[in-house]
């Protein structure tokens, strides 16, 4: 009851929220240079058929009316039509956001695990051989161009080895992460070192903490006591880091998605940007800030399952 | 019979600094050792040797023999097997002690699940049992709370559950009730002498607190900067100390301190006037004006009194009862929401226009000595910052006032350089009192001043601002939760309790005969050197 | 082993993009270029030229040797004046199964023609009207005579749709699954991803598509393409690399034939303003460059070295025409004599023409020059480059039938509607003989005139040309008869597997 | 307060590269925008130390200069949004009330934004180049740093030594510079080190995407990009800027572990 409280008002504070977003979304479109049409009759069209086109799509009434229109529509749950397809954004949305979610879900799978173990690690001898080793690796895992390393890995699993696919998405949940491996992969490798940097840092904060000389104390000894007591502790901090960089991830796929052919959500965007398709742009941002805000309120939610003390 | 415990030459390292120095003493079966000392003597890291609960850096020597066991020489695995089971802990700031993301009762139960076959239901009403044992009310919802939902007192009860749940034989108790209110470590106290009376538990208390381990222990040890200083039955210990460190830990506690006589004050118009003044937290939100309310919490309801020129007033009170938000209004770190403060007659305005001027005559030091000063920010600018700021001298003479300053506070011109976390914590609240006087103030606010630091310590703090206000004729406005300090330095005193004012009137008068019984709750409950053990 | 692997991991592949159909007989191409409309007249770029020629057969139709042979038109006959054709259809269904008839050629290429919305007009400027004489006969009727005007019936936007259809769905019709009369019909649309086409049963040529069906599947980044069809996820590759065409050939599986193209590279000034309205800073501009050695780098050999400013694979290309060679002292000379010595130009490029960027920098402020490199996205370089706000940039463009005639009007006249490719050259003489070149009927004399507009174009350098490169398509070894014609089209009807 | 050796390691590696990038015309070999068409994609040579790319330019002396672009990127591209971001955090966390939820609410506005897009639509609009980086950069990066400083000036705000510096009746803007910023730096310091990075790195993935920095310049990202397609012929145009650019990564990163155990004051 309560927290169902706590969504709903979230649910209400992220209503402005979507509302700036789409303001500053629109704006930015308005102020690109380039013209969409120009774009899609092509090379050869007249100056003529242009103005024609672009008149038929309204694209030449004052902003503000463009503006109040769109926002028009949006409110009845319109995000519009996409200027080069004609066809809604809310189907290419569709089509392309269960892609981008499957990718990041998958790279959410096969970044925990090494985190934790990583992290866990590394904790165990601050300083040690091994914590030094994760970390050297971790920032250089840090530093290679996503774009780079992923060229790398897919000549070398997907022509040399011909071990994945080096492009698209499949049909069947099994294809799906067969072709996403290699995508999933190559974001991991960036992402792991953040978080366990984080998390190896949450641990030692809270293995010197009392209540695990409190545990020692019972005789449950060091596994039983890190276990129990100081990961759920440590947990938590990494869990924030962990909601941005989902976020991130949900936007920020556009070059693994480039690289190995995936057809989601960040290639939509790019593509729309580069062909000026105001309307997908924004429905599509819309779309990405509707998940962040969602995402950052599950995260709330769940530390809040952890934490009693965080009252949500 | 041999002892149950015995420590022989114990000596801990880390690195240079030696820990505890050839240390060793016994205990006998069902006896109560009381080890008394001031922060930093090494009482807690003997304590903890005798469990070997120490860093892997820690170079331990000697022998200690539990029951015939070798502990130092004994493997971890061993060692769990002896720990919570046979020898159990309760430590300082159970808030701190307890894992605050699990339940009350797991974490009672976590003893027992790990040396008992118990099971399920089965540990569930042991664990209930255990609760009540240690007279906590309301056991089923206690088990389900979290540590953040239980007052300071009932954890501390909630982690003696945990540690009698094994039935051990050796209890340790590091400083289990320095954190707490009086009348908490009273009760506190009584529990632990009790239980072991009706456990049997031999126990070693660890305390810098004489008057606490008096209530406990029969015998004691005072250790002294990592030495055993003397050793002995704490009856006699406290009749006739031999060595002259017990003798300053004796006359330097609170209840052997000579009741100085405060200078009596002119019955003239008061300096401060405090009318019907109610302060509340939170509230006032949209919500709350929508619904006619005024919302949020009270945390000061109508409180009244006023303060003569060159009076010393002393406000007690346990935690959460209000006393340092009343003193905080009056320096406008909180707004009043109803009521009025008048300095010398005329309404003032800790935030409005003029602060600064009425700041100047108005100072507050804080509790705790590290937090009130600036990290990064060596004393000697600390003390010098107001000075700069308001331009109360010219540049030039600020290092010599600076100077001065220091000395008048007994600290040493060479720490001048030092940041706050180099300095012990009575150096700290020196500074904090010199950065306070260096405004020249007419009124000085002690908001706790002396409840962080030991009983020597607290004794020199006090010294010096009895003579400060000698000296400077300083008006005084004490908070504390410590009678013994207010009986000892102040005219008059207010008693509070939950927001408000529920005694008043000349210091001698709420002592000797307190009108009230909450009154009189809080004056038992000061910890006596001369009091029969429990 | 690894072999099986890779096998086993293509067949994967194959079977999850061609849902369902067995991946042998699915023919799958990834281009760069997007699909983004489907409507023939709607759109001239690239991607949707590639996908309409599947989609829309027209009445002729090129064989892989590139000859015009007869389509839905079986048979033709052209008036002495060249001012009316007659077209005798064959018995054709579109894939909806009813009859192509007569109605439905006129309709779609008054569309063309007429339809203030078509992209691509030029062609059919000449046209008066086309009429159906009866359901299997229709009539091109001209305003003047079109020398070319029969190639015409071949290119893109000739594509023949279903009169019924698009009146009774208008822009409906386009939206997923048009009807069509090509060789293929629309499975599944998945916009800005990939176009799924299908045999269509009905097509008119007996016995094709030799192949189920095929996809064309947008990836943008060069890179990704060569992985794809390296591992065998692809069966072409549509613009392969220069510097990837050696590496490509050699991995067994894979060939890389250069194919012919119409296309031309070439540095674009903007003749209407300074300093490239100046004839002289022109010329200083293209003896600052060593062409050879750039075409070398750039193509890695692999391009002509292009001395007209049309496409050397073009009829009445003239040989002989050759623009200012080699000689930075003399360019330096030009510019110091025109007082344009260290004048600023800033050069646009879109990404693709990063290295092509760097040489011209270089070799123009050796020359003399102060350049400037501006990146632009494609979108806003079509739209400074039609609107005119620039000064030099370097593109290429292609022509879609061997006929000179839409390209000198696409290049160099001023009046032809795209200010010879927006760079504002006009020479009113070219524009003459460009209109006159059209309707005149007599090849030698036509050769003659066109000769004439490469001499003069080339000398006043409306453009730079920069070299005639071949298509550069990656093909798997598991299919056979799949081309690129010039004219932008894939073969993919001749495409078949080899077992 | 006493070096870590992380930090040193770390301040070395940049340093290091801070010497390369002044004393680049000294150490370039060649020309780094000299093109030289006898010499397109020659193997790492003593001619060469790290070869030549597709138009003929010394990689070494081009990843020698390119130093100095990756060092402007990385720092410019985080001082902006630190100061911005600072500003608004620390205002925001120390005064509370309606500033604070003013501010917050711009945050969470451009909190759910796809960093990356809006660095890409806004580079559109204003058109690729550094200049225009940095400026989408400042818009987007505050963020993160605004978060940071907000957090612990909240925690700062309630601290005694600041309820003291009010009670001595000192000015809001004194206190905030004096006693609050000093204290809740050490985070944000930390952050950016590891911001630098990513930023450098943004720089060569907008270069991957076509609107990063315009050619010729010898900077790592664009020559990465340029050396993409050589990846199997020629390896050496896109390996040896990728190697730099971790080099530097490297350098900051381990600066910020080694700051953020200087910066903690042991008691």
């Amino acid at each position: 009851m309560k927290s169902l409280r706590f969504i709903v008002s979230r649910m209400l504070q992220s209503v402005p929220v979507l509302f700036g977003v789409s303001i500053v979304t629109f704006l930015l479109m308005i102020a690109t240079p380039g013209d969409p049409i120009r774009l899609l009759v092509g090379v050869r069209a007249s100056e003529e058929t242009i103005a024609l086109i672009r008149d038929r799509y309204g694209l030449d009434d004052p902003i503000l009316s463009q503006y109040f229109t769109y926002l028009g529509n949006l409110l009845q749950g319109d995000l519009g039509a996409s200027l080069r397809f004609k066809v809604p954004v809310s189907d290419l949305v569709g089509q392309f956001y269960p892609v981008t979610l499957f990718l990041v879900v998958y790279s959410i799978i096969l970044i925990l695990p090494p985190v934790v173990v990583l992290s866990v690690w590394s904790a165990k001898r601050p300083n040690g051989l091994a914590d030094q080793v994760i970390r050297v690796l971790g920032v250089m895992g840090l530093a290679i161009p996503v774009f780079w390393m992923a060229l790398l890995l897919a000549r070398f699993f997907g022509v040399t080895l011909g071990w994945f696919p080096v492009s698209g998405f499949g049909d069947t949940f099994i294809e799906h992460l067969h072709h996403l491996f290699l995508p999933a992969l190559s974001t991991a490798i960036w992402v792991i070192p953040i978080l366990t940097r984080n998390l190896r840092s949450a641990l030692l904060d809270e293995m010197n903490r009392d209540y695990v000389l409190a545990g020692m104390s019972k005789g449950l000894g060091e596994a039983q006591v890190f276990r129990t007591h100081v990961f759920p502790n440590s947990v938590l901090p990494t869990l924030n880091l962990f909601a941005v960089i989902v976020a991130y991830l949900l936007g920020g796929s556009v070059i693994v998605e480039t690289v190995y052919a995936v057809p989601g959500m960040g290639k939509l965007m790019v593509d729309s940007i580069l062909a000026r398709d105001y309307f997908v742009v924004q429905g599509a941002t819309l779309v990405f800030a509707l998940t962040t805000i969602v995402v950052m309120l599950a995260v709330d939610l769940i530390s809040g399952l952890i934490d009693p003390r965080i009252n949500t | 019979m041999n002892p149950l415990l015995s420590v022989r030459n114990l000596t801990v390292r880390f690195g240079e600094t030696t820990a505890v120095d050839d240390v060793s003493f016994d205990l006998p079966r069902g006896g109560a050792l009381g080890i008394v000392g001031e922060s930093g003597s090494g009482k807690s890291v003997t304590c903890r040797a005798l469990m070997k609960l120490l860093p892997s850096v820690a170079k331990i020597d000697g022998a200690i023999t539990f029951d015939g066991d070798d502990i130092l020489g004994a493997s971890e695995a061993k060692l769990n097997t002896l720990r919570g089971k046979r020898i159990a802990m309760i430590f300082q700031s159970p808030a701190s002690h307890l894992d605050p993301l699990m339940r009350i009762g797991d974490q009672v139960a976590e003893t027992l699940r790990k040396h008992t076959d118990l099971k399920g239901r089965a540990i569930q009403d042991e664990v209930l049992r255990l609760l009540d044992v240690v007279r906590i009310p309301d056991v089923q919802r206690c088990a389900r709370a979290y540590p953040h939902e239980l007052s300071g007192g009932m954890k501390q009860r909630a982690m003696i559950a945990g540690a009698l749940a094994c039935k051990p034989d050796l209890l340790l108790a590091d400083e289990p009730t320095t954190a707490l209110d009086a009348t908490v470590q009273k009760s506190v106290l009584d529990l632990l002498a009790e239980l072991r009376r009706t456990q049997g538990l031999s126990m070693i208390f660890v305390s810098h607190d004489l008057g606490a381990v008096a209530r406990v222990c029969d015998d004691v040890l005072v250790m002294r900067k990592s030495k055993l200083v003397e050793t002995g039955k704490i009856r006699d210990v406290i009749e006739n100390p031999q060595h002259e460190y017990t003798q300053m830990l004796i006359a330097s506690h609170p209840d052997r301190l000579r009741l100085h006589k405060p200078q009596d004050v002119a019955r003239a118009a008061p300096l401060f006037e405090v009318k019907g003044v109610q302060i509340r937290y939170g509230g006032g939100s949209i919500l709350d004006s929508l619904m006619g309310r005024e919302g949020g919490f009270v945390a000061v309801k109508g409180a009244s009194f006023s303060v003569q020129r060159g009076e010393a007033l002393g406000i007690v009170g346990e935690s959460g009862s209000g006393k340092t938000t009343l003193a905080r209004s009056l320096v406008g770190l909180v707004k009043t929401a109803k009521g009025e403060i008048l300095y010398e007659g005329s309404p003032a305005e800790p935030t409005g226009r003029n602060r600064a001027a009425y700041l100047r005559d108005v100072q507050l030091v804080y509790q705790h000595p590290y937090e009130a000063l600036s990290p990064r920010i060596c004393i000697r600018d600390a003390i010098g910052e107001p000075l700069r700021r308001h331009k109360l001298c010219s540049p030039k003479d600020i290092p010599a006032k600076v100077a001065d300053l220091m000395q008048q506070v007994d600290l040493a011109p060479e720490l001048g350089d030092r940041l706050p976390a180099q300095l012990s914590g009575g150096q700290c609240q020196r500074v904090a009192i010199a950065r306070a006087l260096a405004m020249d103030p007419r009124v000085l606010i002690a908001d706790e001043v002396t409840s962080a630091l030991d009983v020597t310590l607290q004794a020199q703090v006090m010294d010096l601002l009895i003579r400060l206000q000698k000296e400077r004729g300083l008006t005084m406005i004490f908070i504390s939760h410590d009678l013994a300090v207010i009986r000892r330095l102040c005219n008059s005193v207010i008693v509070m309790r939950q927001g408000e004012i529920v005694e008043a009137g000349p210091t001698a008068d709420v002592f000797d005969s307190p009108t009230q019984d909450y009154t009189r709750t809080l004056i038992d409950a000061i910890p006596r050197l001369d009091a029969a053990p429990a | 082993m690894l072999n099986s692997r890779r096998l086993a991991c293509a067949t994967i592949v194959a079977a999850s993009i061609a849902s369902g159909v067995m991946a042998q007989d699915v023919v799958r191409i990834a281009s760069p270029n997007k699909v983004t409309v489907l409507d023939p007249i709607a759109s001239a770029a690239a991607g949707n030229i590639e996908a309409f020629g599947q989609l829309y057969a027209r009445l002729l139709r090129r064989d892989t040797s590139g000859a015009l042979q007869p389509a839905l038109a079986e048979s033709w006959t052209v008036s002495k004046d060249g001012l009316t054709y007659t077209f005798e259809l064959h018995d054709a269904k579109f894939s909806d199964g009813t009859d192509i008839t007569a109605q439905d050629v006129a309709f779609s290429l008054n569309r063309v023609a007429k339809d203030e919305a078509s992209s691509y007009p030029a062609a059919f400027v000449p046209v008066k009207a086309f009429t159906a004489i009866d359901d299997d006969t229709v009539e091109l009727t001209l305003e003047y005579p079109s020398a070319p005007m029969l190639s015409y019936m071949e290119i893109f936007n000739a594509g023949i749709v279903s009169m019924d259809d698009v009146q009774a769905r208008g822009d409906e019709a386009f939206l997923t699954t048009p009807v069509s009369s090509g060789p293929f019909m629309v499975e599944v649309w998945k916009p800005n991803d990939r176009l799924i086409l299908k045999a269509n049963p009905y097509y008119w040529r007996e016995g094709y598509p030799k192949v189920a069906g095929a996809e064309l599947i947008e990836i943008s980044d060069d890179n990704t393409r060569g992985s794809m069809i390296m591992a065998g996820e692809i069966d072409a590759n549509r613009g392969v690399p220069f510097a990837q065409v050696d590496e490509m050939n050699a991995n067994d599986g894979v060939t890389v034939p250069l194919e012919p193209s119409t296309l031309i590279y070439e540095i674009m000034p903007n003749h209407a303003v300074a300093p490239f309205d100046n004839i002289n800073v022109r010329k200083a501009a293209a003896m600052a460059l060593h062409r050879e050695a750039m075409v070398k780098a750039m193509t890695l050999g692999k391009a002509v070295v292009a001395n007209s400013t049309l496409p050397n694979a073009l009829t009445y290309y003239a040989a002989d025409v050759a623009a200012p060679s080699y000689d930075p002292a003399a360019a330096r000379a030009l510019l110091e004599a025109e007082g344009a010595l260290g004048a600023e130009v800033t050069l646009m490029v879109t990404p693709q023409f990063e290295q092509a960027a760097t040489l011209l920098k270089a070799q123009w402020d050796a020359a003399g020059f102060k350049t400037s490199v501006e990146r632009v996205d494609p979108g806003l370089w079509w739209d400074r480059l039609t609107k005119g706000e620039y000064q030099v940039t370097v593109n290429w463009w292609y022509n879609e039938t061997e006929d000179p005639d839409l390209a000198v009007r696409w290049a160099v006249c001023g009046t032809c509607g795209n200010k010879s490719y927006y760079t504002n050259y006009n020479n009113e003489e070219v524009n003459a003989m460009v209109e006159a070149a059209l309707r005149e009927q007599d090849d030698t004399k036509r050769s003659a005139i066109y000769g004439e507009i490469q001499r003069i174009s080339t000398e006043e350098l409306a453009q730079i040309p920069l070299y005639y490169p071949p298509f550069a398509n990656a093909y798997s070894t598991r299919i056979k008869g799949l081309t690129l014609t010039p004219s932008l089209q894939w073969t993919l009807e001749e495409a078949e597997f080899v077992e | 307060m006493k070096m870590s050796p992380m930090f040193l390691w770390g301040a070395g590696l940049v340093a290091l590269w801070g010497v390369i990038a002044l004393a680049a015309p000294m150490l370039a070999t060649h020309d780094p925008y000299a093109i030289d068409f006898e010499a397109l994609l020659q193997a790492p040579s003593a001619q060469h130390f790290f070869g030549t790319d597709n138009v003929g330019r010394d990689t070494f002396s081009r990843v020698i200069y390119g130093a100095r672009l990756a060092l402007y990127i990385g720092i410019l591209g985080v001082i902006a949004p630190m100061l911005i971001g600072m500003a608004i955090g620390l205002t925001a966390g120390y005064f509370g009330g309606w500033v604070d939820s003013i501010a917050m609410r711009v945050v969470d506005v451009a909190v759910p934004f796809p960093f990356f897009v809006l660095v890409l639509s806004i580079v559109a609009v204003l058109g690729p180049g550094i200049e225009n980086y940095f400026i989408a950069l400042a818009l987007v990066g505050w963020v993160g740093y605004a978060r940071l400083a907000r957090a612990e000036a909240i925690v700062l705000r309630s601290s005694e030594f600041v309820m003291a510096a009010r009670t001595m009746g000192f000015s809001h803007p004194y206190i905030l510079f004096r006693h609050v910023l000093p204290n809740a730096l050490s985070p944000v310091v930390v952050y950016m080190m590891t911001d630098v990075t990513l930023v450098i790195l943004f720089g060569a993935a907008l270069g991957f995407l076509g609107m990063g920095v315009a050619p010729p310049a010898a900077e790592w990202g664009v020559m990465i990009s340029e050396g993409q397609i050589y990846i199997s012929t020629a390896w050496w145009i896109s390996f040896f800027p990728g190697l730099a650019m971790v080099l530097i990564g490297v350098g900051f990163a381990l600066m910020g572990d080694g700051l953020a155990k200087m910066l903690r004051i042991e008691r």
